[in-house]
């Protein structure tokens, strides 16, 4: 089977972020991460593109992600000072949306940065 | 180490001094090993800035902290001499007794060192992004973390808005919690007050923290299955090229449907100025 | 669509000075004639075209380290309360993006040039730029440092310099070239400063900061940039420092150029003790070289912050203050020295400065040469403007202020032999028509059909200061964005970015020596067009 | 005029951010205009009867009772009257403070007295860290002012104080007199580490051994006669300062070299 190869991939396992990485992937996993340290490494091959897990689960019952969203938002919208925090392993795009949704909330907002 | 125009024998031009409270790997690698007794970080690089402005430090004193006066005159001497220094710094520093005020001295220190020569200090972060997050938080709000809006607009101040804090005071009533687990590195009784309130989790796993909240979202992973950008610890901005199609969504799809979920609800604040001079 | 009828039009690129005149906006630009919409009714009031800030530091890493550096001044200063729709903020020295916006757009001005982006931190810019509601957005990539750059004019090699230079700003998604301290921050990576125009550069051989100026203002002109090289001269806030300014000039041997916040460089005296105002004799060098052209980069007394590319200048700053001091370094590109800062009436230095910034407004005689900065938030904020019109429109409120001065300061300044008082049509000029040519943005600044309906209307009031900083009405793009002091809108603005043409083999030639020196891969490097949030491509007009 | 008193009757469930609980607000308003007074719920602006019961008006003085612990700014910028308070309060009890007078018997949180300009306050219980310091990036901590804490303290008490007297009567934790700036420290049961750390003036004087900075000097053992003025200014507030060199006398360290600084640690010798 042939592999698909992505050049100059980035890794963000560490705050190194090296930009250089190869990547071979298929449809499901990583095969191999060239010039991948040795956490990096193990960081792109342990993800795989298999469905692992429900895509949600409410109360620890399987729910679509509609109704995990609607939950979500409910509990948020209806805390007295509902607190937004990580944000580690994520991109930068996402964060903006964590900092807007705790600027419209009106909640605390804090990442990794503080522990 | 590269080998660059101004170093071009590359590690041969360079003097790596390595601190630890025991010989690591790292150690080997350099050509200076200081092994500094457990919480003596900051006093050993607070006699460092009394040693570069030629202030006297007993040697007893100084050996107190497990470094001799003589090693850290040699260091001084070297820094000095130095055409450029750069210090790395890690979570054994500030997560350490003294937290903030170890990476504090360190700081200082590179800044007092510019007197002298050229020096830097950059904190060797971990956990991919967080550099992206005190980025994105400054431009946003002005500050980096432990933020709260409840008035309307972002005030800081770490300790009180700080997750640690707000969690064992049980200072909230609903937690979201996105790329991290704190259901497995927080001290118990935040974890505690996690399970206590209706906590949300947006991860790729079902991690410890998802097993205590009310609502899990998995999501795609960013770098790997998910697009987007990611900050290099020196604030560089890096493109993610991810290998893989994940079935399920970005973090960044799912926080912007709950974000328009809460909008269409009715907004929590009542009218009032649109600015304000005096803040709390 | 929208109709502003009986107000006093001041609209110097078309030449018309306070006529009441119609002004009809369709499809957010201006048109001869509109049916229906709203009519706003300007009796009474005056209309400016919207202001265009030509030098400022809104966005990037600069900026968002003395933001980190300053929570004391974000807890005293204004906040921006969030509303369902909008953004919440924070102002003072180094405000977030979005009170950026809204004070920017409060106070009538509609366009910014963020006038220092390095390659490195370009897309961090950008994604700063992008959260900058209301107002355009333009910015200047630094090259004067850049050691690939550098190397190549070394050699003599201008035709493959000039390649990379265009490669540079396609790359950082730019408007325009910035020259910072030519060859000094690269010096300072030495530690040393580079203050000579004719002396080697520390670190190479033969190449001088003249020879920077005057290829980089060739390579500008040669690529036909809308928006001349724009040069913050060497020496900067050293006294003496005229005589280099005055030979930088020269060294552009009739190319033009924009020369950055000259209140920092028109300084003579020896020493700090000696140091005394020279604007007479730069101002003079403007009067006589209208291909030039300026801002003043005024000094406003109170608390700032005060961050330059310029990291020897910095240093020596905060060994003056004994304050805080951060310092960024920016690879093999440039770096960034970071300094609180506040200017004291009571302190000579801090009164010539003050006193500089405002003699360069009413020396140089054409308002089309000379614009309004405080190369904020080096000489003061951005939102503290509507302070430097009053002080050029009423010579007696200058008188007052300058009561205030050290008595040394007699014989050292010139401002107080000056009687000129601006008018209307030439502040319209100095904070709007004249920036927007100056940058090469033709639909800005100009009220005149087909132009950017971006519109300040002013209740006339004799306290100017007042007047200018509470616009009644401010129209961006058509919309109506503040009206009575509140914030109606926040559209997202544009960015003007540029695509000057460079030899395709220039990719080649960079990758290896780029691999060789910087530690990210030379493919993640430029800037990617999807990640530009509205932007707009301007034409280059190389030269044939 | 009589007092003004404030009972909790409902206990917030997240931080109550009250600052308008200060004689300031008060000392004009009637009974009704004092309940509809707002406080923030965490993000609730609620009124402050929502949470009190409030008895009598026009006063500038204020007893508050119940247990407090998550009601924060008490006494914010106050600059006159007094507030009692019976039961614990939460953080920033009489930040910005201006004048008047607060007594607490129970604990307090942290930041008691931050960037304090004038005023007495006295905590029977308890303090918590930053007593008296300087908020994040403030180059100046407490101007003036009193604070006593019978009980212990938290980290970095004083930091970067400029001016004033802060007093701990148990234990204090690491920082005590951070980049103390001047003032005045006095610890009746000493502290954990780093004393004095990066000081550059002022004074901390403690009545028990603590470990020292190695970037601090021992200079000599005396008694300064300085030490009689506090003892005279600390004695109504019940506090015993031993002045007399015959109680035995003081040894005297000078640092914070790493700054370099001229700030003075006073050890008590056991006498």
């Amino acid at each position: 089977m042939t592999l698909t190869v992505v050049n100059n991939a980035t890794c963000t396992f560490c705050g190194c972020v090296c930009d250089d990485i190869e990547l071979h992937a298929d449809e499901i996993k990583i095969h191999k991460a060239k010039k991948a340290c040795v956490l990096g490494t193990a960081w792109f091959l342990n993800h795989t593109a298999e469905r692992k897990y429900p895509d949600a689960l409410i109360d620890g019952k399987e729910a679509t992600l509609d109704e995990a969203i609607e939950a979500a938002a409910t509990y948020l919208h209806e805390a007295d000072m509902p607190l937004v925090y990580g944000m580690s392993n994520t991109t930068c795009e996402a964060q903006r949306e964590c900092v807007a949704l705790a600027d419209l909330l009106g909640g605390l907002l804090d990442s990794h940065t503080s522990l | 180490m590269p080998k660059s125009k101004f170093l071009p024998r590359g590690r041969k031009d360079r003097t790596a001094v390595l601190v630890d409270i025991r010989p690591t790997k790292s150690a080997k690698a350099c050509d200076i090993f200081l092994q500094v007794r457990p919480g003596k970080d900051f006093e050993l690089i607070t006699i460092l800035r009394a040693l570069i402005k030629d202030q006297k430090v007993s040697e007893e004193a100084v050996a107190e902290t497990g470094v001799s006066l003589e090693q850290c005159n040699d260091l001084v001497d070297r820094m000095k001499k130095a055409k450029f220094g750069c210090m790395f710094f890690g979570m054994g520093l500030s997560m350490t007794r003294g937290k903030h005020m170890n990476s504090a001295a360190l700081l200082t220190l590179a800044t007092e060192m510019n007197a002298f020569t050229k020096f830097v200090a950059m904190p060797m972060r971990g956990h991919g992004n967080v550099t992206g997050a005190d980025v994105v938080m400054r431009w946003q709000t002005g500050y980096p973390f432990g933020i709260t809006f409840n008035r309307g607009y972002p005030r800081y101040n770490p300790g009180e808005f700080s997750t640690v804090d707000v969690l064992v005071r049980g200072d909230t009533d609903a937690a979201f919690i996105i790329g991290a687990d704190p259901g497995a590195t927080m001290p118990q009784p935040a974890i505690d007050h996690l399970a206590r309130i209706p906590t949300i989790v947006l991860d790729p796993h079902i991690t410890h923290t998802s097993k205590l909240s009310r609502v899990h979202i998995t999501t795609s992973v960013a770098g790997i299955s998910a697009p987007g950008t990611a900050y290099r610890m020196d604030e560089i901005p890096l493109p993610l090229k991810p290998a893989l199609k994940s079935p399920y969504p970005t973090d960044e799809e799912v926080v912007r449907r709950i974000k328009d979920a809460i909008a269409k609800k009715r907004f929590w604040m009542p009218e009032g100025e649109q600015m304000i001079t005096a803040q709390i | 669509m929208l109709r502003i009828t009986g107000g006093k039009i001041f609209d110097p690129a078309n030449g018309i000075d306070g006529e009441v005149r119609e002004l009809c906006v369709s499809d957010g630009k201006f048109a001869a004639s509109v049916d229906g919409g709203r009519t706003i009714d300007a009796a009474g009031m005056i209309v400016f075209p919207g202001g265009v800030d030509v030098h400022t530091h809104v966005a990037g890493g600069a900026i968002n380290f003395a933001r980190a550096m300053t929570p004391e001044d974000h807890r005293r200063t204004q906040a921006f309360i969030r509303s369902q729709s909008r953004r919440s903020g924070l102002g003072g020295m180094a405000p977030t993006t979005f009170a950026t916006g809204y004070l920017y757009a409060g106070m009538g001005w509609t366009t910014v040039n963020e006038a220092a982006v390095p390659v490195l931190s370009a897309r961090h810019t950008h994604e700063e730029l992008g959260d900058i509601p209301i107002v355009d957005k333009a910015t200047c990539v630094l090259m004067a440092n850049n050691e690939i750059v550098l190397d190549l004019l070394e050699n003599g090699e201008y035709e493959r310099a000039k390649n990379v230079v265009a490669w540079y700003i396609w790359a950082a998604k730019s408007y325009g070239v910035k020259a910072v301290n030519p060859g000094g921050v690269a010096a300072w990576k030495w530690g040393k400063d580079a203050k000579q125009l004719t002396s080697a550069i520390e670190g190479y051989s033969k190449l001088t900061p003249g020879d920077i100026v005057t290829q980089l203002a060739m390579i500008c002109d040669d690529l036909g940039l809308p928006h001349p090289m724009h040069l913050h001269c060497n020496n900067l806030g050293a006294p003496g420092n005229i005589s280099t300014t005055l030979d930088t000039l020269q060294h552009l041997e009739g190319h033009r150029a924009h020369i950055a916040h000259s209140q920092y460089h028109a300084y003579g005296g020896d020493d700090w003790d000696e140091m005394r105002s020279e604007t007479v004799q730069l101002a003079e060098y403007f009067n006589t070289h209208p291909n030039i052209t300026t801002d003043a980069g005024a000094v406003l007394f109170g608390d700032t912050v005060t961050i330059t590319a310029d990291g020897p200048w910095q240093h020596l700053l905060y060994k003056l203050t004994g304050r805080k001091w951060g310092n960024l370094d920016i690879e093999n590109e440039t770096g960034c020295g970071i300094v609180p800062y506040t200017y004291r009436p009571s302190n000579l230095v801090n009164a010539i400065q003050w006193a500089v910034g405002l003699e360069l407004l009413l020396l140089i005689k054409n308002p089309w040469q000379v614009f309004l900065s405080t190369d904020h938030p080096n000489g003061g904020c951005f939102w503290r403007y509507p302070e430097i019109i009053q002080l050029l429109m009423c010579a007696d409120f200058r008188n007052e202020c300058l009561t205030k001065l050290p008595d040394k300061i007699k014989g050292r300044i010139t401002l107080p032999e000056l009687d000129r008082e601006y008018t209307l049509y030439e502040i319209a000029t100095a904070m709007s028509a004249g920036p927007a040519r100056a940058l090469g943005l033709h639909q800005k600044g100009n009220l005149g059909v087909g132009c950017d309906a971006d519109i300040v209307i002013y209740e006339e009031d004799d306290d100017v200061a007042r007047m200018f900083s509470h616009p009644r009405y401010v129209i961006k793009g058509g919309e109506i964005v503040i009206e009575d002091g509140d914030i109606r809108a926040t559209p997202d603005g544009q960015e003007f970015i540029v695509k000057p043409s460079y030899d395709p083999g220039t990719d080649e030639f960079l990758q290896p020596l780029f691999e060789d020196c910087y530690t990210m891969a030379f493919e993640n490097y430029p800037v990617e067009m999807e990640r530009m949030e509205n932007p707009d491509i301007r034409d280059c007009v190389p030269n044939s | 005029m009589s007092k003004i008193t404030l009972r909790l009757k409902e206990q917030p469930t997240v931080p109550l951010e009250a600052e308008i609980l200060s004689p300031d607000t008060f000392a004009e308003l009637s009974n009704d205009e004092i309940r509809s007074k707002i406080v923030y719920h965490g993000k609730r602006q609620c009124r402050l009867d929502d949470f009190f019961d409030v008895d009598g008006e026009r006063s500038d003085e204020l007893e508050l009772h119940g247990d407090l612990h998550r009601v924060r700014w008490i006494g914010r910028e106050m600059s006159r009257g007094r507030i009692t308070v019976h039961g614990s309060v939460g953080m920033h009890l009489g930040a910005y403070m201006k004048g008047g007078e607060i007594e607490v018997h129970g604990n307090a949180s942290d930041w008691i007295g931050a960037e304090m300009r004038r005023g007495l306050i006295r905590v029977h219980g308890n303090g918590g860290g930053q007593i008296g310091a300087g908020y994040r990036g403030s180059l100046k901590g407490m101007r003036n002012g009193t604070i006593i804490v019978d009980g212990s303290a938290g980290l970095e008490v004083g930091m970067r104080m400029r001016r004033g007297t802060i007093v701990i009567g148990g234990p204090a934790k690491d920082f005590t007199g951070l980049q103390m700036k001047g003032g005045t420290i006095v610890l009746l049961s000493g502290a954990e580490i780093r004393t004095g750390a990066w000081m550059m003036r002022g004074t901390i004087i403690s009545m028990k051994p603590i470990p020292m900075l190695p970037t601090f000097t021992y200079a000599c053992q005396y008694t300064p006669d300085f030490l009689k003025v506090y003892s005279r200014q600390l004695k109504p507030l019940g506090i015993d300062l031993p002045c007399d060199s015959g109680d035995g006398a003081y040894e005297l360290y000078s640092g914070d070299a790493s700054v370099p600084g001229k700030g003075e640690i006073l050890v008590r010798q056991a006498g």
